[in-house]
């Protein structure tokens, strides 16, 4: 509850945090309406998955522009879904625990993040996969 | 260990919460007790509006409505006291907005304003739009609004906290006591708390309950009116209980004055506006009283519908729009608790028990008084349906009893500010809690008895059937034997519950113990008044008689226990008593 | 408490999008990982993909799909919703909408995924 | 009709935990809930504990979880129930003090933390300050909240976190926030824009179900929320 002085006026304890968070949400969902489902789409729908090996990948990742688009994707979804963790492991934890879940989450999201950047920037072209 | 404050206000309806904003902005150190959350008192039921001579729509003056009040109450009413409630009504409706209370709006903004039963324009011409508003929810409106102008000052709450005993000083109430306190049980826990205090007033609410068929809440049981009887104060003009005449059938919830203020019907079984009969000026907008006899003449020559015991309210030609916008609560209520969809049918009514025109004397400062001198009582206040100023008389007119709310907590909370300063402590101590104590433990102790709801209901019974609309010499000695009866089976009662903890089955017995008070005073005061004035209407003495009975009753208990009656002139000022013709 | 209310249509749509919110970000988990593992060690990541291309793979990831449908579905629900307050009074006709819309979407999907497991060719093709 | 009336029950002076016992009463279609508790009450146990008072919807007494939902027991018939078999409860998530009465302390104190009050800065004038019907109209829905508290015991995020401030409080702030003689919407969005104030609204809607007023509450929240957002960026 918000805390609030003897004469009524407003304590705020948390700033504009949760409200950046609040909204950031929205946005990377409607972000990731459009991305995932064109990605589902791609690498379910129109192509099959067996097919989709690594040289699959370094070819479509053979230009800058797929990797922008997959990178952003990442970005989002990894706030996302991790700030959405955040919201579910708020509701049903107190105390320390969820002062640990939530820097588990925060540093799972760093850890993936940087995977899978580290894979988007490093990935090698389709002839050295092949080879 | 005793607690104290300097004021203390029991009843958070209404008038005990505007008098605690005004203790509370004078910087007194004072608390509210009441047995419900503030916001569940009986004041947040109210409906349909609260009188004002704004003049937002039409001329108006408050002068025509202290006329209104007058002769609305047949002239029992004390002319001083109207004219402070006719006057003082303006601006505190006006302060209730500055609160932030939610007015219905007329068009260019300000306060909208609908017509109501018994006021009318220019003494009497035609009815008028004084009634201020806020939908059909205008006692909820000033309930919130008071409430929370009380967070707002930090006022003090014992919520739970149901009083039990008032403490006093140098004798009894009536013979030279002092008001000096309470004692009040806590509800959560049973905990007696002794509160003693320089300043009490008592704001508890009607006493409804007593009658089968009511518009009342379970908790309207009369308690302060019981507790500063059975202290030794009189109690003044009980014989007058307004019967509201559009309660819905069985259950007694009302349907606000409100419906016909925006122009409904009353039907009979032959569809016959039948208030033509009977005040042909104003129609369905006569004054309560004359309403709800009118009704009960119907029934008796068989014109109820389909011969049974109620007429028709009838809002249809009314249109779907103005029903939503400015009924739609009580149209609610008839769709949840009739299951009739008032857009298309007529809704079955019948009169409801209702209003309190009776209660303890007060004069115009809210301050109780004992005699027919109007002695003050040094120390107790009262106020709201609790209290008898008297600025209702021999009946009350719509909307007059949130003004009275209004004007009389405030004049209380600030006649309490002048009155504690220079005041000191009375001298109470923990002592004082004992005799109220030995009766909740002998409750408690009683192993079996008759349960205290047999009583209540045959109480509810005779009181409905006899001491109802119209009475008679024989109906009321029947009750008056039957609620002797009543009170000797009362000592043998006995509850389920013996526990502490939230016990309600105890506290019910309690207020089964008060409702028994007022039943009898009330009872008492009817049979000695000969005459129909308002809303006592006798079918052996059918008219009214000023020569005798232009005078309040003063019921006060006996050394005997019985009740002792006596009557105080009526204050006349500006309009001499005429024939009351609508 | 979550089981002894009976709450309606707003209650069920908040349980689904939670529990699909979880799932999806679990198989998030698995799917940068992998990728990740593809860009360090490819010929293992091939490896794993012949799970992905089995019967069971493939129940898994229309599962998988239904949960981002419905997830995306009901996540635009709420966002519009928290755009345009009144719409609230529309909740469960946009709920009803979601439903009608997961399924139209989510046929195709199905044949398509599903096909292979039991020997078909995949009804629709892009010529990849 | 034979009623079966199986009401969770708790004595904090007998009792480890609550327990069920079963009533049965003679009811007609258009009773309602708590004209069977009364009839229990009177004719077979009256150590059988709840609120009420004014029976007709508009105290906020007697709200309960019946049949699974919080509803008024004086605002549900029996034939609505569509059952002869009706449970009875405590509102959830708040401690319970007796058989059906709960400790509305904290809620009431929730209720208090939002500012629910009037505060206009400009000086009172003579007559009534003007509003017009349009300005009345925005906030005209959450005026009609009787603190009941159905709403906010029904709402899964709040038994999921009890600091929650939850829909009424919400509902009450809206009513201020929104009401053009108000000076201090700030001060209240300041609050409401805390952890535990409009964000831990799910939309999940019990509480819009639940409201015997029929207040539009998601509705209300997202009004506050957006506010916020409008405000803060
Ligand atoms: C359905 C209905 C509609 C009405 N409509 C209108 C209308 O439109 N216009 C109009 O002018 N009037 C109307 N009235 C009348 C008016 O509302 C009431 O007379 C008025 O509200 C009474 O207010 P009050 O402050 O005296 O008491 P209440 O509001 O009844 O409050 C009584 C308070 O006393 C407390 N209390 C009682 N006993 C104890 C105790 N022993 N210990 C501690 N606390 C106690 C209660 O908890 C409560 O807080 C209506 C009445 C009803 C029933
Ligand atoms: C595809 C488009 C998506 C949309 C439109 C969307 C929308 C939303 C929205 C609006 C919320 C907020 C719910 C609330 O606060 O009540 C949310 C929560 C959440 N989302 Fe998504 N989302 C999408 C994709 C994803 C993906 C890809 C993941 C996981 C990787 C994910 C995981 C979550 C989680 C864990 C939550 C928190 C659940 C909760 O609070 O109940 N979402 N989503
Ligand atoms: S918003 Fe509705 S449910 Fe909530 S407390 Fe107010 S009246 Fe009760
Ligand atoms: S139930 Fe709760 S989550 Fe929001 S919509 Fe109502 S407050
Ligand atoms: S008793 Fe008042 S709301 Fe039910």
């Amino acid at each position: 509850m918000a805390r609030t002085t003897l004469a009524g006026s407003a304590r705020p304890m948390t700033g504009g945090f949760e409200l950046a968070v609040w909204y950031l949400m929205r946005l990377t969902a409607l972000a990731l309406f459009v991305l995932v489902l064109a990605h589902f789409t791609i690498v379910h729908f129109i192509y099959d998955p067996a097919v989709q090996n690594a040289n699959w990948i370094a070819a479509r990742w053979s230009g800058a522009a797929w990797r922008t688009v997959d990178w952003l994707m990442l970005a989002a979804v990894v706030f996302h879904a991790f700030m959405g963790m955040r919201t579910v492991i708020h509701d049903y934890t107190k105390g320390p625990a969820r002062m640990a879940l939530t820097m588990l989450v925060y540093l799972l999201a760093f850890l993936i993040f940087a995977m899978g950047t580290m894979a988007l920037v490093t990935f090698p072209d389709a002839v050295k996969v092949a080879s | 260990m005793i607690r104290e404050h300097e004021a203390l206000v029991v009843g958070a309806g209404g008038a005990g919460l505007w008098a605690a904003l005004e203790l509370a902005k004078a910087g007194v150190d004072s608390a509210v007790l009441t047995k419900l959350y503030p916001t569940r008192s009986h004041t947040g039921a109210a409906q349909g509006g609260v009188c004002a001579a704004l003049g937002n729509q039409e001329e108006d003056h408050w002068e025509w409505h202290m006329f209104d009040t007058i002769k609305g109450g047949d002239y029992l009413v004390d002319q001083d006291a109207a004219e402070v409630l006719a006057r003082e009504a303006i601006e505190t409706v006006i302060e209730l907005e500055h609160m932030g209370l939610p007015f219905n709006r007329t068009p260019d903004g300000k306060i909208d304003q609908r017509r109501f039963g018994g006021h009318t324009r220019n003494y009497g011409e035609g009815p008028v739009m004084r009634a201020c508003f806020a939908a059909d929810r205008t006692g909820h409106m000033i309930l919130q609004t008071l409430y929370q102008q009380c967070v707002k000052l930090g006022v003090k709450f014992y919520d739970e906290y149901h009083v039990v005993d008032l403490l006093t000083e140098g004798g009894e109430l009536g013979s030279g006591g002092r008001a000096a306190g309470v004692v009040a049980y806590r509800i959560a826990d049973g905990q007696l708390a002794v509160i003693r205090s320089k300043a009490v007033l008592l704001a508890t609410g009607g006493f409804g309950r007593m009658f089968r068929v009511t518009s009342n809440a379970w908790s309207l049981t009369g308690d302060g009116v019981s507790l500063a009887y059975r202290h030794g104060l009189p109690v003044q003009d009980m014989e007058f209980y307004q019967f509201h005449p559009t309660g819905i059938v069985g259950l007694g919830i009302l349907l606000s004055e409100a419906a016909r203020g925006e122009g409904a019907y009353l039907l009979n079984k032959d569809g016959q506006r039948f208030m033509e009969r009977y005040a042909p000026k104003l129609m369905e907008l006569a004054p309560r009283d004359m309403v709800s006899r009118a009704i009960v003449q119907e029934l008796r020559a068989g014109r109820g519908i389909d011969g049974k015991d109620y007429v028709y309210l009838d809002v249809r030609h009314l249109g779907r729009q103005k029903i939503d916008e400015k009924l739609p609560d009580i149209t609610d209520f008839v769709r949840v608790y009739q299951g009739i969809e008032p857009y298309t049918d007529p809704i079955p009514i019948q009169p409801t028990a209702h209003y309190a025109m009776g209660g303890i004397p007060t004069n115009i400062h809210a301050q109780a008084t004992c005699d027919a001198a109007n002695t003050v009582v040094p120390g107790l206040y009262a106020a709201g349906e609790t209290a008898c100023v008297s600025v209702h008389g021999a009946n009350r007119l719509g909307t007059n009893s949130l003004v009275d709310l209004l004007v009389f907590g405030r004049r209380a909370g600030r006649q309490m500010v002048l009155d504690v300063k220079g005041q000191d402590m009375p001298d109470v101590t923990d002592a004082a809690a004992e005799p109220v104590r030995a009766e909740i433990e002998a409750l408690r102790a009683r192993p079996k008895g008759e349960r205290k709801e047999a009583i209540r209901k045959e109480l509810a019974d005779v009181m409905m059937d006899d001491v109802g609309v119209y009475r008679t010499a024989e109906g009321l000695e029947s009750a008056r034997t039957k609620v002797a009866e009543l009170r000797d089976r009362y000592q043998h009662v006995s509850i389920d519950d013996k526990g502490t903890t939230f016990n309600t089955d105890l506290l019910e017995a309690r207020e089964v113990g008060y409702l028994l008070d007022c039943a009898e005073t009330m009872v008492a005061a009817c049979i000695n008044r000969k005459e129909s004035r308002g809303a006592h209407s006798r079918e052996d003495y059918p008219e009214r008689d000023d020569v005798n009975f232009l005078t309040h009753s003063l019921a006060t208990k006996g050394a005997d226990g019985a009740v002792a009656l006596d009557y105080k002139p009526v204050t006349i000022t500006k309009f001499q008593p005429k024939p009351r013709v609508y | 408490m979550l089981f002894r209310y009976r709450g309606s249509e707003g209650m069920l749509a908040w349980a689904f999008h939670r529990i699909s919110g979880v799932a999806i970000w679990a198989f998030i988990l698995l799917h940068v990982l992998d990728i990740w593992l593809a860009n360090v060690n490819p010929p293992v990541y091939n490896d794993l993909l012949s799970l992905y291309g089995s019967p069971i793979g493939r129940l898994l990831e229309t599962a998988l799909g239904a949960a981002v449908l419905y997830h995306a579905l009901n996540g635009v629900r709420i966002v519009v919703m928290d755009f345009w307050p009144s719409t609230t009074r529309y909740h469960k006709q946009l709920w009803y909408a979601n439903w009608v819309v997961f399924v139209v979407i989510g046929i195709p999907f199905v044949l398509q995924i599903m096909a292979p497991a039991f020997g078909l060719a995949a009804p629709f093709s892009f010529g990849g | 009709m034979q009623i079966e009336l199986r009401i969770l029950r708790f004595d904090p002076e007998k009792d480890q935990k609550p327990h069920e016992q079963t009533y049965t009463v003679e009811a007609g279609p258009m009773d309602r809930v708590l004209d069977l508790l009364h009839k229990v009450k009177y004719e077979q146990d009256g150590t059988l504990t709840f609120r009420r008072s004014c029976a007709h919807g508009v105290c906020g007494s007697d709200a309960m979880l019946i049949n699974g939902r919080n509803r008024l027991a004086c605002k549900i018939r029996v034939d609505q129930l569509k059952a002869r078999r009706i449970t009875v409860a405590p509102l959830p998530g708040l401690p319970v003090m007796k058989d059906l009465v709960v400790d509305m302390e904290a809620f009431f104190a929730k209720f208090r933390s939002v500012q629910p009050y009037l505060q206009a800065d400009s000086l009172d004038p003579d007559r009534e300050r003007l509003q017009s019907q349009a300005e009345r109209a925005v906030f005209d829905d959450t005026t009609k909240c009787i603190l009941c508290a159905a709403c906010t015991t029904s709402c899964p995020s709040f038994w999921a976190q009890p600091s929650y401030v939850g829909p009424a409080a919400i509902v009450n702030a809206h009513r201020f926030i929104f009401d053009s003689r108000d000076d201090h919407a700030d001060d209240r969005l300041t609050i409401l824009a805390d952890r535990d104030g409009v964000w831990r609204c799910r939309t999940i809607f019990n509480c819009t179900d639940a409201c015997p007023r029929g207040i539009h509450i998601t509705q209300a929240i997202l009004e506050v929320s957006s506010r916020i957002v409008e405000h803060q960026a």
